[in-house]
């Protein structure tokens, strides 16, 4: 793809260190994008390391408001000294490459295929401010002006931001603007301003906003009504808790008496978070845990005895790349097997899979929903990208109407008018029984327990006794698989290729698609939002010869689930894998696509 | 094997409490424990203990780890729910349960395997929490349920039962390993001393916060052999009483007592406990002189029992935490839902 | 299956109480009728506690030498009051029932179809013993007695048995001595003896011993020179360091100093467990521990770090029922998907399955040579029926010749040589690279993370380097099953039928290949010994059109991993599934194999 | 980000030790860590400690589990093989690997969070076997990798650096959890001051079995503001050292000492080190005495720190085991394996 006269299509990536306050700079240029109408997606690439490092900002300008990396850098903000020569080598041809030029380099003026822009940031925020930390801060805002001035990006609705995020903090006002008039004013000097790559408003992003998965997903559990959350910090799930906490401390918080309508642990392990939680839900708060792969694998006995137990319970898996401690802060959807077998002998868990940070706000609602009327652990895997990035999405609605469905649950009054209560009865014959809470009355009375049980939840080491149990268990497998939410299938007339994928692959297959059908290419495409799979998925599959399933892990997980699950054969389910732990680019996707067409085996 | 029942007789001559309940009320099923355990003399005590209290058994709620200990919460309290959860990790469950619903009585049943080999993290992080509950450690030295091998509580040359040599690693002290972790309320019995155990659990129900009660409850087929520091034999010859409690209940009228020696603490819900310590010296509010107290006489093989340290004074979980008083678990759904007009309104950060 | 005059063919429960201490009386019974040469088969059924509640010890008598259970009761002596009628009713029709008769029950006199044979036990060991310990052990063997008469066991094989297990106790040798007189005396008095089942001489056992898989298993790691052990207690994978330590003593103490050429460490937890298993075994110790259940679930983030770090580690799981606490003493074939898959991120192990006692012996040596060979945990998946019950088998045999395969490690001679050292360079096209040991040369150190890393072993966050070592970990795997032990297989000229299975499942399905046989089906058959799955395994199933998949689960796991590993299509593969608990016998499976086969589905 | 290769340039000039090596040799990769952090002078510490020392590199294993602190191990001794394990779980990784091993010198670096968070079981384990390690925790108060969480040590009251709220739950303190659960050697120092550190971290290198060294490191980005506990200005105001350890190698002649308070103690390979206490009542030997003074000062807010209790007459896990001086990688196979006729003889049983 040429880089030339792209307006409002291209890629800016900032290259810093982190521990320099570029998230703020970078954040306020995405923002002004996208107030002016523009759809922008902001991608962040960081070390596990706290300072010091080399890390990326990727927002990428994108008109027809794709969700996903371009896979291309138009324009270059290289600020850390560090990695200048591999920032601009990764510019594309016809790109620009910025950077801070108070120690002049000859050697990046060296690519004739890319215009070269020094700025001398440093000197020029070292002029104007006095302080380390204010100069080493007013040098990012100092870019953002200059790209003001090269981008043409309203300078009003830069102050406009400004005054909202320091509200009366006028000095920071000033000081934030007099930076971003300093590196306006020095481009429009030194260089021909606009460039070719550059913004024009549109009005594409009315009703929308700019959120991060984790974000959302607390606030679905906020509107969901959970009461409980415990959770250990690990990268890239920790947000998830740090925001619940901000809003329940706004929205939950007795302004008088300080006292809080809810309580968060902060646990000593990921053991004891799903454990709390598991209390609470026991208790019948709605109650969960968030956690990354790491937390997943500990977590595996307890999830065995919240399957086993029948207790609902709600959790977060946001992916990182693993195996092991992996790379804490690249994605991946590799825990599709894990979670969904997560705890030895036979247990099979409800899985929900987000693709953006609107549906984790929806489906974290789903799954409170879903883990109470199931009785069962739900867990959501949404991933780093996802969780961690801006993504625009429409604003969030909510229908004040919605009650919580708390599922079959029997209270004082019906436990007295019932002859025997049975803990593991199927009363429905849907395979889901009807549980009584603790100290609600003496009726409703048993001991839960993670060894062998009958109907009664009477404590057995009989084969028949156990075997009732199980197999109900795995009825009731098959009634999650009709209330879990369906698919979102989109069909094409005569579609020549089918793709199946689910989660943060979103953005890219949207993409991929479109491009396929520049190519005359028409596509079918097959969401998965939820396993156990719904006949949806079967059919879908089965109305093609061959599908492309496109995830992001090495093992070809979802494939091997729709394999198991569904009983496809292999050959029909053609992998498409991307494992590198950056966000998925159509570029990963295409041309496995292409040529697999080539050699005529698609469709 | 199959649930065992145990035949409800109904005697119309029993006793009832100020609940109007019966002792039989306030029992499980037929214990399934070898005849003679400690651990079923334990769980007669607590069937006594909050019977007396006359706290109605379905507000209490039992949760255990996993052996022979923890089997035991089916043996009490049937009209109260129960979870008997994984290996070592009951005081997650407990901190999770009271988060949710803190008007309910906690009691968790662990052994010393299952609270200080595998649940050694979880026991200390619950007591640092300060969670309010009861938690008894039904302390055997072996791993009852899985056939007698040493635990981490031990003592140094206990010998195996059938030739598996001595013990050599250092055991852990419940006791002193709660007052390093800050623990609010820290007791010590003996299943074979009904007496002194039934003032001690009635206390530690009524203390508010994390009360923890070690009792020594021998395990007749695997540890209660000649040599073992665990048996009853042994524990009867070194046991050596600090500090007695005497449970007066808030109904009764609380006098002045006259005796040497006596404390009065009062307990969250206006009732008392006595303290007659035995060693003019001994303050059990101070948790330095316990902690030298009980070094001086761990060293020199006694095994020192009774209400040893409290303090009332101490916050506990929810407390610290300025958790509503109504439990989370009864808080309508329009109360915790913030409705439509303030997501619209919490969103103009995100534009 | 008629009961009626079969001489060695038939079955003996004895139904008592546990903590009663009849296991060596029935041990007693079980050898004697081996040392007459005729096959034994014995199945302990004990419940998850230690005193005072049902327990049945099974003896199978197979003259035709199969391994597991038949499925039908002959004879039953009935010790336990609490179960006498559930156990008079488990008697197949033509059966005996013995009972302890001291107190005559008239109800246990109403089966017509049973010939029930009262014997005053406590009465006789009463007056012949004193002490209340003495008389419960006596009338156990006074049982002994009174079936030696009934099924002409012989006496002088009795006796020299007696005298081998006490040795020099002759107070013991004498007192046992006598019961087995006073219950021999009496059933010869009151009873037409021998029954029409009855034992006769035969010739084959000679060659064979009785041991059960879990001490089996403790010698293949003392004879593959494992050294360090690490544990914690758990049903039933703790007779397997019982039987680990006790070799230990035996073999590797100093009997002057007392010092120990091993360390066995009781762990705190199973965490710890496999933990000190990895740093001994990163160490260059051959290392192993061993769990069961909840342990694997425990042990998944260790695991995980074992493939990413690529330690050898060797891991026993001694399956039994789940989910959960499950049945602790009850046998399943559930963990299969959990160690392959476990923990989160890209992950899959090797796996090994012993199919009796021997083969624990065998694959316990080859787990550690393939674990030092492809540096990565081998999981040896036993179960409690193979673990904890006698089976015979052919005697274990030992190559003197037989030395260890370490793989590929550097030594400090060689690493002094090497221009420099890459931990994780693939210098063999293998996927398996080679490894330096802590302590021997500076040139071979390197920090060892389970974090990102490159081909040097340092860390990295960059998706090319990630990416290298994950496809060579996919290499390695597929070097893994051209090195892992393949299958077993029996093919018949012509077969109808066909069948893939594992483990502890053998026995069941050689008897139903005869039972087939006599019904005119021929059958093939392959046993997986291992994952991933040699090329044999595919096409063997390629070479059927269906194949029943027999296993001992509810969520057909191996079947589920054969069609994710192989891509075969579900409708080939038909699962035929037990998961009850007890060990598995012919009639669990035959049924669904004539049924599908009547329905003409089979082949 | 990849790999950061530290320039290596060799000082022909440089001091070599007793092994020839100079202080290079002792060295690191380059930190990645914050600018300032603690960990990094504790790194620089253990450099200096085993360069005077004269241990090979190469016969050190380094360990760790999780967390900024866990990365040093890549900082220091790069000739020594190193495990940067998982969260909390270093401690079995040593105790497995020291099982194997017996001859290699075994560093293990951990967190607050590291080892009394997730990891506390696992720690308080490995101190009770008494491991033969040197074990240290490089103590801030919160996690620094997860970006500024309180940990198990964040003392009550502590502040939160951005409007996070203070602490409110009791902080675990690793010297009195290593003493109560029978820790050999237990120290404290500060990152702040490498003179006292590194005579501790020889001591401690030195001595057999577990040799537990608490560090406060301060976290500057995340932990070092006004009211921080665990800052540079809180720690220097409040720091008092109990005792001196000085290290006296056994190449140099060891005098009596002159000094008041002093105390040698030798060390397993004959060194020693010279105990001086500030207070002349302080008993390093005795452990009640310790905890009773530790107890003390914490609560009068006071940082002890020093060589605060050792005791070098604990037999280590190896010792008591009975384990082969050899170490268990350097049997050979003829030796570990019973042959063919052993397993016919054995065989025997079973039939
Ligand atoms: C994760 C896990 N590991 C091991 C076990 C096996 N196990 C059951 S009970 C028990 C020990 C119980 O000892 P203790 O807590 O002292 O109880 P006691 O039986 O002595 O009363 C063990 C190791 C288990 N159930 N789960
Ligand atoms: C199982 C697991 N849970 C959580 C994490 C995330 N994590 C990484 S480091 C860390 C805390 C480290 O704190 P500390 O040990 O005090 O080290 P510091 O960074 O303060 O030196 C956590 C929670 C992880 N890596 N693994
Ligand atoms: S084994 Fe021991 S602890 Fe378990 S029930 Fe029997 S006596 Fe009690
Ligand atoms: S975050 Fe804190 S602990 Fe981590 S490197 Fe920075 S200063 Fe050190
Ligand atoms: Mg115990
Ligand atoms: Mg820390």
């Amino acid at each position: 793809m040429a880089t030339q006269d792209r307006v409002n299509d291209f890629v800016i990536r900032i290259a810093t260190v982190n521990g320099t306050g570029s998230a703020s700079a970078n954040s306020l240029l995405m923002k002004a994008i996208f107030r002016m109408g523009i759809p922008v997606v902001g991608k962040n690439y960081f070390p596990s390391n706290i300072q010091g490092l080399p890390t990326w900002y990727e927002i990428r300008v994108t008109k027809d408001a794709y969700l996903s990396r371009s896979g291309h850098i138009d324009i270059m903000v290289a600020m850390n000294a560090q990695t200048y020569s591999d920032d601009l080598i990764s510019v594309q041809s016809g790109g620009v490459f910025i950077y801070d030029s108070t120690r002049r380099r000859e050697e990046l003026h060296t690519r004739t295929d890319v215009t070269v822009l020094p700025i001398p940031l440093s000197e020029l925020a070292n002029n104007a401010f006095t302080g380390a930390r204010t100069r080493i801060l007013m040098r990012n805002v100092t870019y953002v002006g200059a790209l003001a001035a090269l981008l043409e990006i309203d300078l009003d609705t830069l102050k406009q931001l400004l005054e909202e995020t320091f509200s009366n903090k006028q000095a920071l006002i000033d000081s934030n603007l007099t930076a971003i008039q300093i590196g306006y004013n020095y481009a429009r000097e030194q260089f021909n301003c606009p460039l070719s790559m550059r913004l024009s408003r549109l009005d594409k992003t009315a009703g929308h906003i700019m959120i991060d998965g984790n974000t959302a997903a607390a606030l679905g559990c906020v509107y969901a009504g959970a009461t409980v959350g415990s959770w250990y910090p690990i990268t890239p799930s920790t947000s998830l808790f740090d925001a619940f906490t901000d809003f329940c401390k706004r929205f939950r918080t007795d302004t008088e008496s300080g006292t809080q309508n809810y309580c968060i642990i902060q646990a000593e392990d990921e053991l004891a978070a799903i454990g709390m939680a598991l209390g609470a839900a026991w208790n019948g708060a709605r109650a969960f845990t968030s956690t990354s792969g790491p937390g997943i694998s500990l977590m595996s006995e307890f999830l065995g005895l919240a399957y086993f137990t029948e207790i609902p319970l709600v959790l977060f898996d946001i992916q990182r790349v693993g195996p092991s401690t992996g790379m804490p802060t690249r994605t991946q959807q590799s825990d599709i097997l894990s979670a969904a077998y997560a705890s030895h002998g036979d247990t099979r868990h409800v899985l929900l899979f987000p693709s953006d940070p609107a549906e984790c706000f929806e489906l974290a609602v789903t799954a409170f929903d879903l883990a109470d009327r199931l009785q069962t652990p739900v867990i959501v895997l949404s991933d780093l990208d996802i969780g961690m990035n801006d993504w625009p999405c429409p604003e969030l609605r909510w229908d004040d109407t919605y009650r919580p469905d708390y599922g079959k649950v029997y209270r004082a009054n019906e436990l007295r008018d019932l002859e025997r209560f049975q803990r593991y009865l199927d009363v429905d014959g849907d395979g889901i029984c009807y549980r009584s809470l603790p100290g609600d009355h003496p009726r409703g009375a048993y001991l839960i327990r993670g060894s062998g049980h009958n109907q009664a939840g009477a404590y057995t080491e009989r084969s028949d006794e156990y075997i009732e149990v199980m197999d109900r268990l795995r009825r009731k497998f098959d009634t999650a698989a009709t209330l879990v939410p369906g698919p979102i299938i989109e069909r094409t007339p005569n579609a020549d290729v089918a793709i199946v994928s689910l989660g943060s692959c979103h953005g890219a297959i949207q993409e991929t698609r479109d491009r396929l059908a520049e190519k005359g290419l028409a596509s079918d495409y097959l969401r998965i939002r939820a396993f156990p799979f719904c006949d949806d998925v079967r059919s879908f599959i089965d109305s093609h010869p061959r599908v492309f399933v496109v995830e992001q892990n090495r093992d070809a997980q979802l494939r091997s689930l729709l394999m198991t699950e569904t009983g496809i054969a292999a050959d029909r389910l053609v992998p498409v894998l991307y494992y590198g732990g950056e966000p998925l680019s159509s570029v990963d996707i295409i041309d496995v696509i292409l040529e697999e067409i080539k050699q005529g085996k698609a469709a | 094997m199959s649930f065992i029942k145990k035949p409800r007789i109904n005697h119309p001559g029993l006793d009832t409490n100020a609940v109007g309940l019966t002792i039989q009320d306030y029992e499980g099923a037929m214990s399934t424990l070898c005849a003679g355990c400690g651990h079923d003399s334990v769980s007669s005590a607590i069937v006594q203990a909050y019977y007396e209290l006359a706290i109605e058994p379905h507000r209490v709620a039992k949760l255990s780890g996993i052996g022979c200990s923890s089997k035991t919460p089916t043996y009490f309290l049937r009209p109260a729910h129960g979870f008997n959860s994984v290996h070592g990790r009951m005081p997650s469950i407990a901190t999770g349960a009271s988060a949710a619903n803190r008007d309910l009585h906690y009691i968790g049943i662990s052994g010393d395997g299952d609270s200080l080999s595998i649940g050694l993290g979880q026991f200390c992080h619950a007591i640092r929490r300060n969670v309010d509950m009861f938690y008894v450690i039904e302390n055997n030295g072996v791993y009852g349920l899985t056939k007698g091998q040493f635990s981490a509580s031990a003592d140094v040359g206990s010998p195996a039962r059938k030739g598996g040599g001595t013990n050599e690693i250092p055991p852990i002290d419940p006791v002193l390993t709660a007052i390093n972790f800050g623990c609010s309320f820290v007791a010590r019995g003996f299943s074979g001393d009904k007496t002194t155990l039934v003032p001690l659990i009635k206390a530690a129900i009524l203390h508010r916060g994390f009360a923890l009660l070690d009792v020594i409850s021998p395990c007749v087929t695997f540890n209660d052999h000649e040599g073992s520091t665990k048996s009853y034999l042994h524990t009867r010859e070194f046991e050596q009483t600090a500090v007695y409690a005497d449970f007066v209940p808030i109904r009764d009228e609380i006098t002045a007592s006259v005796d040497t020696h006596v404390t009065p603490v009062t307990l969250h819900d206006g009732s008392q406990i006595h303290l007659r310590t035995v060693d003019p010296d001994y303050d059990p509010f101070d948790r330095d002189s316990v902690v030298a107290y009980l070094r001086e006489h761990q060293n020199k093989g006694q095994i020192v029992t009774g209400l040893l340290f409290v303090d009332e004074t101490a916050p506990d979980m929810l407390t610290l935490s300025s958790t509503t008083q109504t439990p989370l678990v009864d808080l309508s759904f329009d109360t915790l839902n913030p409705g439509a007009a303030a997501l619209k309104t919490l969103q103009k950060q995100w534009r």
